[in-house]
């Protein structure tokens, strides 16, 4: 009777900084994780203890995987893209060549990936985008079609390396200053993708706005949506009860934790609307 | 190499060893399980459970503070007849020694579980988490009055029948926490577990609201074990003989035996398995060694030192 | 560039700006004077001065704890004598505004210094300690219970005379502070501080005894501010319209911004001046920058702020 | 009406590490605090913020001034001598050259020098022998003999650099456990090394059961005694009462600051003895 969801690779260890860098606004750092990045999924998120030994930070932070290198120069290696937002963050992307953090993973869903060639449309927002890059490659070798859409409020917040670009069909970009790509927020441009490309199944990271957003597209247009969603975590392993968003149950609603039946999800069942949850909840 | 009795007991049933999960903070134990067995637990306390299942608060439903964070889970769970088909037979199959939680909104819902849990074998004790709301009362916490907690705690002690150990969780929100003690242990609970989260609140400075979903919120962690172990040690001094599972920013070895020292026959670690989740097994560890350093050879030779010999 | 109202009131006195020292962590200012001038806070709050000089308590008379402290000073300080000779006359020199805290073991000597401080000029307001241990009642501190509280405001509020605005500084420590609040409301206060520290304890774990002489102390620092949070949320919701004094771990202006969208109206600064004797003028240029990021022209639009429009 | 003892020239700064060094148990740390070092004196000491940014440490720690250099290579600096004792010295020994700490000094009081010629004696425990050196220079320059007497639980906690060694006249050792110089507590060897010397002014400075022994000891030999303290100290400058020690007043008791009216204070002023604190208090 364990819940089947349970990520039953999830290992505690202390991993190396091998490389920090800078990217735009945000960091690219790579660890090494030794056997762990063999048991990594894409989708799947790690949880990192922050502030050092004698930290008034007493609660990990979630980030999800950027890249898995199985067997590199070093190892097994793990890829984040962090962007240094408040000091938990701040401190990850301060931290030098050569030091340890204390790192649990891998956590969480994976994404699905279809049984049969399909038209996939990968939306990233931010750094949202990070996870994407490994499900397109995984895709891509499946036989599907990658489509990607990336967007942010502004050009340089667009994470899209190089290598990443590589393995898609098309990329479209949206920013909401119009600095870069289709002027306006990444959902307003995605119906007319959806129709242009013949997207069979929409695959999307960002923030919690954004997904709502593709979700009533997805609706709309009756294709399948997984999400990775991004709820306040406390504990990342499921012991704690903090990190759900409501999903439609027989009863009503069900509150499901998003560290493990997330967080990647299936974005018909969440339900978006605060009101309605609430409604649904008797509130 | 010296050799340490570790076992501890409350009420009628021996523990191999002090440690044991707080209510919430190990949810049903199966994803703890992953990281560590649970047999190597004094014992596992199950999140507290009510009659129907509950969908619990919105979301956020925590926030970070300083050495701490404030929790509002709003006692999610899916209710005594779900838990006592799957949960509690999972952790029987895993020969885990199990306290029971239970959490009512009227004294009655109390009664209710407790007769539920009578017949069911395989359980240790069971704790009443009196810091509920109690809907007939104001919304107050049973808690917070002698007068309503010992209403709970007969009713439990009324329906539940047997020897199973009754342990009364308390709050630390009190004028006085001794005279709540002194009501329930009146009552004819067999131990005390001290304490439960302070009411705190975060106001997020760029939303200006109040940053959790249901606004106030239970503070847990580092920050408050102070005012645990002046809870214990108030309560231990005004009652030497009632076992107290004392818990309150429990993180390492250390803050164990802090707590012990001060009156706690068994420590609950709870905020602490969030930020690892082997806390528990390390704490035991590094208590285990400790005593062995101090010249302990019997864990309960430590409870409540700190009382003594001044 | 924006221009900010930056001043505040409690009762008929105006203050230039929100920041104040907490009573007991600026001793008599002269310490802090040397880092910056005393006419830059919004008031210095002196510590609780009794009727008669007092020792106070054996050493240690502190512990860190997980981002706080416990302090047992035991309101060592010279009487209200030397005071009024003493330390007064320097801070009018200075031009501080001045907010004298008193403390007192019977309801009394409360009385008794009010009728001193009376006559003396340059004081902006009196601020009750009423925290303290009640010698006339099994040494429970006055803030515990309404009637006790009551006793001690009337005494006061006899005594003063005139128009120096009452704040009444309350403990956490209690099961409802909204029910004190009241209480000192309905006697006549012109407004509350709040909180005071939470009793706590530390024990070390090498000599395995309380770590203070006085074995419990006073747990300060952003440790406590979700619980300083809440507690001023309580009150400002009950009362809107009485002035409060908040303070509670406040280090930085985002701190003190909490407290006031939860409804202070000027905020203390206590433990966070011991980490840095500039800690009162960084909260009060990073609150200036908050208040006019955020759209305020007028600091008392904010205060209270988080109950509004939700 | 300004307690005549603050230190007025007391500065908050940042200071930067210019070297961190090894020396048997103890780090050698040197920082450069520019004008600050001009103003400071034997006897004082510094306060530092430690943890780093998240810490949970809120408070400063103390540390005696081992020496400080007005006009160095890289201007002003001062020397500390700290044991990694618990969470926050440990902290400090682990900082790095080029690292930034926040810094108060000088603080306190400093050791008084006789007006005319005196045999001094020097008495440290430990690393409480640090702010000797700079004082037997100054008072070898002012003609006093100056002899000293360092002691410690064992060998390698005598603290006792090449340099500080030859400005004195002689120089005993003491160990507990026999490891070096004469076996036993540093205050057994006092007495006689007293008669020996003609010893007219004592100065101390280590373990408070150290300062009290040889408080009792130069009452009976009725020499002058400075001795520097250390109590438990919460802000270092005067504002939170945590730091005081009792001394004799004409009423009974009196408290005082240890971070203003000390650490330098005299010795036969101190009330040593517990008992009697308690019992003029009335406890
Ligand atoms: C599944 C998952 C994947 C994530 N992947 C990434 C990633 O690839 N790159 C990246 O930069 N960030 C990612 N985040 C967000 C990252 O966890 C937050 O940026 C980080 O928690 C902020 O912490 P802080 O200490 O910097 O901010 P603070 O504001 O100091 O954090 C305070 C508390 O709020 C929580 N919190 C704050 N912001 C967020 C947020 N956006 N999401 C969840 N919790 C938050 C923190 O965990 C912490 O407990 C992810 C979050 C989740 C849940
Ligand atoms: C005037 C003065 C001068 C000092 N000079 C030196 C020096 O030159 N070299 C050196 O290594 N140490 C010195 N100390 C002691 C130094 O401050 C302590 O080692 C340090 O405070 C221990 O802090 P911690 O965080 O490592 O230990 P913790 O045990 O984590 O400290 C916890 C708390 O207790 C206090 N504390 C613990 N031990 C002491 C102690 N021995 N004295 C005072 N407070 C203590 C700390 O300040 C802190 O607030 C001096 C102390 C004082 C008061
Ligand atoms: C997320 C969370 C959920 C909790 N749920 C419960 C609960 O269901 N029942 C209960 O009695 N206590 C509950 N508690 C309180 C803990 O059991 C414990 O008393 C408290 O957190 C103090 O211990 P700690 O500081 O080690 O966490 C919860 C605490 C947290 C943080
Ligand atoms: C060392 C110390 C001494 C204090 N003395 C007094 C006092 O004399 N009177 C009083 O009303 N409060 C006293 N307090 C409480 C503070 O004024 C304040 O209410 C409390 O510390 C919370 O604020 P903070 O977290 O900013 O310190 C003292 C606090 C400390 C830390
Ligand atoms: S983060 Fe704790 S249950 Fe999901
Ligand atoms: S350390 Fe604060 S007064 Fe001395």
């Amino acid at each position: 009777m364990i819940p089947h969801k349970i990520n039953k690779a999830a290992k505690q260890i202390l991993a190396e900084v091998i490389s920090n860098k800078k990217f735009g606004p945000y960091h690219h750092i790579v660890f090494a994780v030794g056997d762990m990045a063999a048991s990594i999924k894409p989708g799947n998120f790690v949880a990192i203890s922050v502030g050092g030994e004698q930290s008034s930070l007493i609660l990990r932070r979630a980030f999800a995987i950027y890249r898995a290198i199985d067997k590199g120069p070093m190892g097994g290696s793990i890829e984040l893209v962090v962007a240094p937002h408040g000091q938990g963050s701040s401190w990850l992307c301060a931290r030098a060549i050569g030091e340890f953090v204390d790192l649990i993973g891998p956590l969480g869903t994976s994404f699905g990936i279809p049984t049969s060639n399909a038209n996939a449309m990968l939306i990233g927002g931010g750094y949202g985008s990070a996870p994407l890059f490994a499900l397109a490659e995984l895709l891509k070798n499946r036989g599907c079609r990658v489509d990607m859409v990336l967007g942010a409020s502004t050009a340089n917040k667009i994470f899209a390396p190089l290598e990443g670009k590589r393995t898609v069909s098309s990329l479209t970009l949206t920013t909401d200053d119009g600095s870069a790509g289709i002027h306006g927020q990444i959902s307003e441009a995605i119906p007319r993708l959806i129709r242009e490309l013949g997207t069979e199944v929409i695959y999307s990271c960002g923030p919690m706005g954004m997904l709502s957003a593709i979700a009533k597209i997805a609706k709309e247009f009756d294709i399948a949506h997984q999400c990775s969603v991004e709820e306040s975590m406390a504990c990342g392993i499921g012991v704690c009860m903090t990190c759900v968003v409501p999903i439609r149950s027989e009863e009503n609603v069900k509150m499901v934790r998003t560290c493990i039946d997330g967080p990647v999800m299936d974005g018909s069942q969440i339900i978006w609307d605060r009101k309605e949850v609430s409604d649904l909840m008797g509130l | 190499m010296s050799t340490l009795d570790f076992s501890t007991k409350i009420g009628s049933k021996r523990f191999s060893n002090p440690i044991f999960t707080a209510s919430g903070c190990a949810s049903s134990g199966q994803e703890l399980s992953q990281f560590f067995p649970l047999t190597e637990l004094g014992a596992i306390v199950t999140k507290s459970i009510m009659t129907k299942s509950r969908t619990g608060r919105l979301t956020p439903r925590m926030a970070e503070t300083p050495s701490g964070m404030l929790n509002s889970i709003g006692l999610q769970g899916p209710g005594i007849d779900a838990f006592l088909e799957n949960d509690i037979p999972w952790l029987v199959e895993q020969k885990a020694k199990i306290i029971v939680s239970i959490a009512g909104e009227t004294v009655d819902e109390y009664g209710v579980l407790s007769r539920r849990l009578r017949a069911v074998s395989g359980i240790s004790a069971v704790e009443v988490n009196i810091s509920c709301p109690n809907v007939e009362n104001r919304g107050q916490v049973f808690a917070c009055h002698p007068d309503t907690s010992v209403a709970v705690i007969e009713a439990v002690r009324r329906n539940i029948g047997g020897e199973l150990p009754i342990i009364a969780k308390l709050s630390p929100d009190v004028t006085d926490i001794v005279e709540i003690a002194a009501a329930v242990i009146n009552a004819g609970v067999d131990g005390l577990a001290l304490i439960n989260t302070l009411l705190g609140m975060v106001i997020d400075t760029n939303s200006m609201r109040p940053k959790l979903a249901g606004k106030t919120g239970g503070l847990s962690g580092p920050a408050i074990r102070p005012v645990a172990v002046r809870a214990i040690y108030q309560v231990h001094q005004a009652f030497p003989n009632t076992p107290i599972v004392g818990m309150g920013g429990v993180a390492s070895g250390r803050d164990a035996f802090e707590l012990i020292l001060a009156g706690a026959s068994a420590v609950s670690i709870g905020t602490a398995s969030f930020g690892s989740p082997n806390a528990a097994m390390l704490v035991k560890s590094q208590l285990s060694d400790l005593l062995i350093e101090r010249g302990f050879n019997d864990f309960r030779d430590a409870i409540g030192f700190a009382h003594r010999g001044l």
